[in-house]
């Protein structure tokens, strides 16, 4: 114990975290046999990227645990302060590299706000249809991996099948599969109709496009002919994890986390709506055309009954046939017209200082952006839902065990680089 | 030399390598530091005893040997230090005190065995042939037939013997007050009541929905 | 037609070494040698192919190809493997128990050659056809535990400890299910020599008159070789590897070997005891024991990469609380069946 | 009624001055008086400020501002809670009690300015790696590893291979 204790400590955990945690009431002693200090990761198969959780434990039963965080900081934060606002716009694609579209639309409208730039209609119906298209390669991404982590590897490969045809729809647009950089201020760099595949007929995994189309197939085709069909592909996932006995098992009833305590700690996303609280950002702030869409389309933002991991996972479930939707009456709908706005080419921010957050697939991403009217931000803060997400971790998972914790953490949806920045 | 001779010399060859791992590994059982190396030494004599049975053509006494011994006996003796030694020690001792004692006991034992064995009528073993291929039927019919009391006797020992462990089992549990799985769910509930911040603006959950 | 074949010469050889005057006990032992290499030389091939089959059929599920870049269709991929893995560094870590941590591989195979003996791979091809065959598989396959319980302790880490406990519970709650499941058949062929189990089923396959049985023996026996859903001792994304963490190199290639092998051996027997084991008409009979082996390994590699995994609890309350109760009923229905 | 009257009539005790901008409603407040600012603010029925974003540091040179921007998600309105406090050795109370999720960014800010949080239940530097010296996201902190000079980061002495 002694030993484990030095050990612990040499790496990162303070001395009053430890003692705090040896001095929380723990259980009975008639039953309890030793405990012992366990890492999980920062190289864990499950840990999802570099996360490192200091357990300890009774057997198998988590009696408490430390999240390490910050293996994957780098100093987003301070690099904003030393870009311009155009050149910062990469980095923000690698502060969460699952959904970076999203995070590029929470700059750029940030910026945009602060500037006073305004955004052509059309560019803001692109950026909705990107970002949902990125919000279901994302969750794709949470099922996959959650799939695996309870030990179902078949799902994984079925949700990357169909992540693999987002990804090239996003290479069609911007010739890039994960950082995108593809959002400008004051629209997009580039319109869907010039995205085009030219290795047609375009066949992927059985949706074939425009067979014999001469000029190959065209990123509204493509995508539209995708919304259409994933619902579907949603169906065959559900066939091979709704309705069976032992995912049910592994995730109905465990990891509770009630409403107040998600409030508490900030809890976003997925994660606060399987708690029972209809709180999507998107309906909330109703930023860009989301009013629109939700009054287009009449969807209500999917909710859970009891906060545990069975609702957050028929909620993100849900939210990817929503996506689905918005994706399609958005291509329904969109107006022709410019898709940027004459922007100077060195930004000069007005003064000021304001906050701007999206709907993340994890939750709320936020920018506070302070400007002192330079080319440059004066102090930009990220605020990755992650972060917020991991920290009520600890909270849920004391008393459950190893194997709940795999589920837990999976149905938390986690991504580390965005939590870390 | 004839090959009987050799069939000879080759089962005394065996019976005495056998006996040899009995024997050492018997040592080695009650002399080495590292208790887990000792239990695994405890299997290894098992294992050559039911080696023993089978040189005596008792295949099915050496099978239930490997299966009851090693299978389960040995395995639970090796779980059981793995779970009562303190955790990740790969050096865990064993403590061979009080060796006086511990030979009067053995030798004293060993008296007493010579004795009743030397006193006690064993009933002779009916005949059930020469052949090997029905002794497990033979067995069977032997321990439901003429050995059946003794059978029954052991059969109600086994019994009471569950039924204790069962009891001494529940006992552990009511001196806790209520299973771990119980107390660890209060527990958690304990915690959300003080981990949790007091809802203050006193809203009802469904009131948040929008 | 091949045991015929094998009889033959080993008759011409017997004759040709009474001739020469040596003792036929010399014989027995070259033979049991021997026989012992074929068997070893099986178990290799047969797992070598078994992870080339397991690799294309999860690609199949997977709607991917599987192996296709070393020889025709990945044909050589196993082969390529197994190269892999002889090369790779062997590392012992510095706090284990060495010899312990270094003898775990090869009491693991033990059991596999063991059991081996007793399997009627075809008509008469059988290397022992033992009276008590199944009491002695149950009673061999147990060593197997102890390989694991010395490799997770040995390793001196948390996970390969945690991975070698959870295999004992694992194994001791299935053992009792399996050998219950069994005991029907047992009880039907009159017998528990393998080779009268088979001629037992000359008329109709045991699974028609034991459908729970084999039901129960498929999920303990998923259970004892530790296959999806059943994977706990060695679940990657909770304990890493289980037991088997610390292992490398070849250390870590018996491991799986026998892993492997345990699975083929286990569809040997439910084929055997359920199947008809090596009866067909047409086809020579040891391919019908393959093609019944085969159709079981196919199972066991359908639930791998179709199920997720049980958690420990529930692990343990589907074998004492399903299982055990499902396969005493079994054995009292048959058993009341068979005297009625 | 504007949130900012709702607030001005509330006269919350130690409230300095609430100040419009195009974007945010900012109110500054003294420092020694946080628990009371942000507890009426989140269980008053009228503002409900039940949430919190985050809370960060601005290094504004002469003086460290804290900001904590709360969301009311009863009534959908938001609030920056801001308060100037010393920019070296300086500190303020910890609101984990009131948001238990405030505990991790408040580790965060302590970790990129240096701001110490009174009452933290475990205090320490959260994101940077062990051993690190200076407080990133202070103005004047020059990495001591990796210096920038030109737009092209030069490796130090220690770190050039040999």
């Amino acid at each position: 114990m002694a030993e484990d204790r030095d050990r612990i400590l040499k790496t990162m955990i303070t001395e009053d975290e430890l003692s705090a945690i040896e001095a929380r009431p723990e259980l009975k002693k008639d039953y309890r046999t030793e405990e012992f200090w366990m890492n999980v990761g920062p190289q864990h198969p499950s840990t999802h990227g570099v996360l490192r959780l200091v357990l300890k434990m009774d057997g198998e039963v988590i009696v408490d645990c430390v999240p390490q965080i910050g293996y994957l900081h780098r100093g987003l934060d301070k690099m904003a302060e030393l870009k311009t606002y155009n050149q910062y716009l990469p980095y923000l694609d690698r502060a969460d590299y699952v959904s970076a579209m999203l995070t590029e639309h929470c700059y750029v409208m940030a910026v945009e706000k602060l500037a006073g730039i305004e955004v052509p209609e059309r560019a803001e119906y692109i950026r909705v249809i990107v970002s949902e298209l990125n919000r279901i390669a994302s969750h794709l991404v949470w099922l996959g991996v959650l799939s695996l982590d309870l030990g179902a590897i078949t799902p994984f490969l079925y949700c990357f099948r169909e992540r693999e045809i987002i990804m090239d729809l996003f290479e069609m647009l911007c010739g890039q599969r994960l950082t995108y950089n593809y959002l400008r201020f004051g629209g997009v760099a580039f319109d869907i109709d010039e995205a085009v595949n030219p290795n047609a007929p375009h066949k992927f995994l059985g949706i074939t496009v425009n067979p014999g189309g001469e000029r190959g197939v065209d990123f509204t085709t493509l995508a539209y002919r995708f919304a259409e069909v994933f619902p579907d592909r949603v169906d065959d996932y559900e066939a091979i994890l709704t309705h069976n006995e032992i995912f049910l098992e592994r995730m109905a009833g465990i990891g509770y986390l009630p409403l107040d305590v998600a409030l508490s700690y900030g809890v976003t996303g997925p994660n606060i709506r399987g708690s029972g609280f209809a709180y999507d950002i998107r309906k909330v702030d109703k930023y860009s055309i989301y009013e629109k869409v939700y009054n287009g389309t009449g969807i209500e933002p999917p909710t859970g009954e009891k906060g545990d991991c069975w609702d957050r996972y028929k909620v993100r479930i849900q939210e990817m046939r929503d996506s689905c939707k918005m994706i399609k009456w958005c291509l329904d709908n969109i107006p022709d017209g410019p898709i940027r706005s004459k922007v100077p080419r060195v930004l000069k921010v007005a003064e000021g200082e304001t906050y701007m957050r999206i709907e993340a697939p994890r939750g709320e991403f936020g920018i506070y952006l302070v400007s002192d009217g330079t080319n440059k931000p004066y102090r930009l803060k990220l605020r990755g839902p992650s972060f917020s997400n991991l920290s009520v971790l600890p909270y849920m998972i004391r008393g459950y065990k190893v194997a709940d914790l795999i589920a837990i953490f999976g149905s938390l949806d986690v991504i580390l680089p965005d939590c870390d920045r | 030399m004839t090959g009987l001779e050799t069939e000879e010399i080759l089962s005394a060859i065996v019976f005495y390598l056998l006996s040899g791992v009995v024997v050492g590994s018997s040592i080695l059982v009650i002399t080495l530091r590292n208790i887990f190396r000792s239990a695994l030494f405890l299997l290894l004599a098992f294992f050559a005893t039911a080696g023993l049975f089978i040189t005596l053509d008792a295949e099915f006494i050496a099978a239930v040997q490997v299966l009851i011994y090693v299978g389960a006996i040995g395995v639970l003796i090796l779980f059981a230090i793995m779970l009562t030694r303190r955790i990740q020690d790969p050096v865990a001792k064993s403590t061979t005190r009080s060796f006086i004692l511990g030979a009067f006991v053995s030798a004293a034992f060993l008296f007493f065995l010579i004795l009743i064995l030397g006193k006690i009528y064993l009933p002779p073993f009916p005949e059930t042939g020469a052949d090997t291929e029905g002794i497990t039927k033979g067995i069977g019919r032997m321990l439901l037939t003429y050995y059946l009391l003794p059978f029954e006797v052991v059969s109600v020992l086994l019994v009471g013997a569950l039924i204790g462990a069962v009891v001494i089992a529940r006992k552990e549990e009511a001196r806790g007050g209520e299973p771990p799985e119980v107390a660890l769910e209060r527990e958690r509930k304990d915690r959300e009541i003080t981990d949790s911040k007091p809802d203050g603006n006193g809203l009802e959950q469904n009131d948040r929905k929008h | 037609m091949i045991a015929g074949w094998i009889n033959s010469c080993y008759e011409s050889i017997r004759n040709w070494w009474v001739a020469c005057g040596i003792p036929l006990v010399w014989l027995d032992i070259i033979r049991a040698i021997l026989l012992g290499i074929v068997l070893a030389i099986i178990v290799v091939v047969a797992v070598l192919i078994l992870t080339y089959v397991e690799r294309k059929v999860a690609g199949h599920f997977q709607s991917r190809m599987g192996p296709m870049r070393v020889g025709w269709h990945g044909l050589l991929q196993p082969i390529a493997d197994a190269i892999k893995l002889i090369q790779k560094e062997d590392i012992v870590p510095e706090k284990a128990d060495y010899w312990v941590f270094t003898l775990a591989p090869f009491v693991v195979f033990v059991p596999v050659m063991m059991v081996l003996v007793v399997i009627p791979f075809g008509d008469h091809l059988i290397v022992q056809d033992l009276n008590i065959g199944i009491l002695y598989i149950f009673a061999v396959s147990g060593i197997g535990v102890v390989a694991i319980l010395m490799g997770g302790w040995a390793s001196n880490n948390k996970w390969s400890l945690l991975g070698a406990m959870r295999s004992v519970s694992q194994m001791v709650s299935y053992e009792l299910p399996l050998i219950l499941s069994v005991l029907g058949v047992v009880i039907l062929a009159g017998t528990m020599s393998m080779g009268g189990i088979v001629e037992a089923q000359r008329k109709m396959w045991f699974i028609v008159y034991q459908p729970l049985g084999f039901i129960i023996y498929l999920f303990a026996a998923t259970a004892e070789v530790n296959r999806v859903p059943f994977d706990l001792p060695e679940a990657e994304q909770e304990i890493v590897a289980g037991y088997n963490t610390e292992y490398s190199g070849m250390k870590f290639a018996m491991f799986y070997l026998a892993e492997y092998a345990n699975m083929f051996i286990v569809s040997m027997i439910g084929a055997t005891l359920f199947l008809g084991g090596w009866q067909g008409p047409l086809l020579p009979s040891p391919v019908w024991f393959l093609i019944k082996t085969g159709a079981m390994v196919f199972i066991l590699l359908w639930f791998r990469w179709t199920f997720p995994r049980f958690r420990v609890d529930q692990l343990m309350d589907f074998g004492w609380k399903v299982l055990l109760p499902f396969a005493f009923i079994n054995l009292l229905v048959t058993a009341l069946v068979v005297i009625i | 009624m504007a949130l900012k009257e709702i607030i001005e009539k509330k006269e919350i005790e130690g409230v300095v001055e609430i100040e419009e901008t195009p974007h945010l409603l900012i109110l500054w407040f003294e420092p020694d008086k946080i628990m009371d600012v942000i507890g009426i603010l989140r269980d008053d029925s009228e503002l409900s400020f039940d949430w919190l974003s985050f809370l960060t540091a601005i290094d504004m040179k002469s003086h460290l501002d804290v900001i904590y921007l709360l969301y009311s998600t009863k009534h959908k309105h938001r609030i920056c809670l801001k308060t100037s406090v010393k920019r070296r050795h300086g500190s303020i109370k910890s609101i984990h009690e009131l948001f238990a999720g405030a505990a991790w960014h408040e580790n965060e800010v302590y970790d990129m300015f240096g701001l110490r949080f009174e009452g933290h239940p475990y205090p320490r530097r959260i994101l940077t790696a062990p051993g690190m010296e200076g407080y990133p996201l202070l103005k004047d902190f020059h990495s001591p590893d990796f210096i920038v000079s030109g737009g092209v980061s030069r490796k130090p002495e220690k770190f050039r291979e040999k």
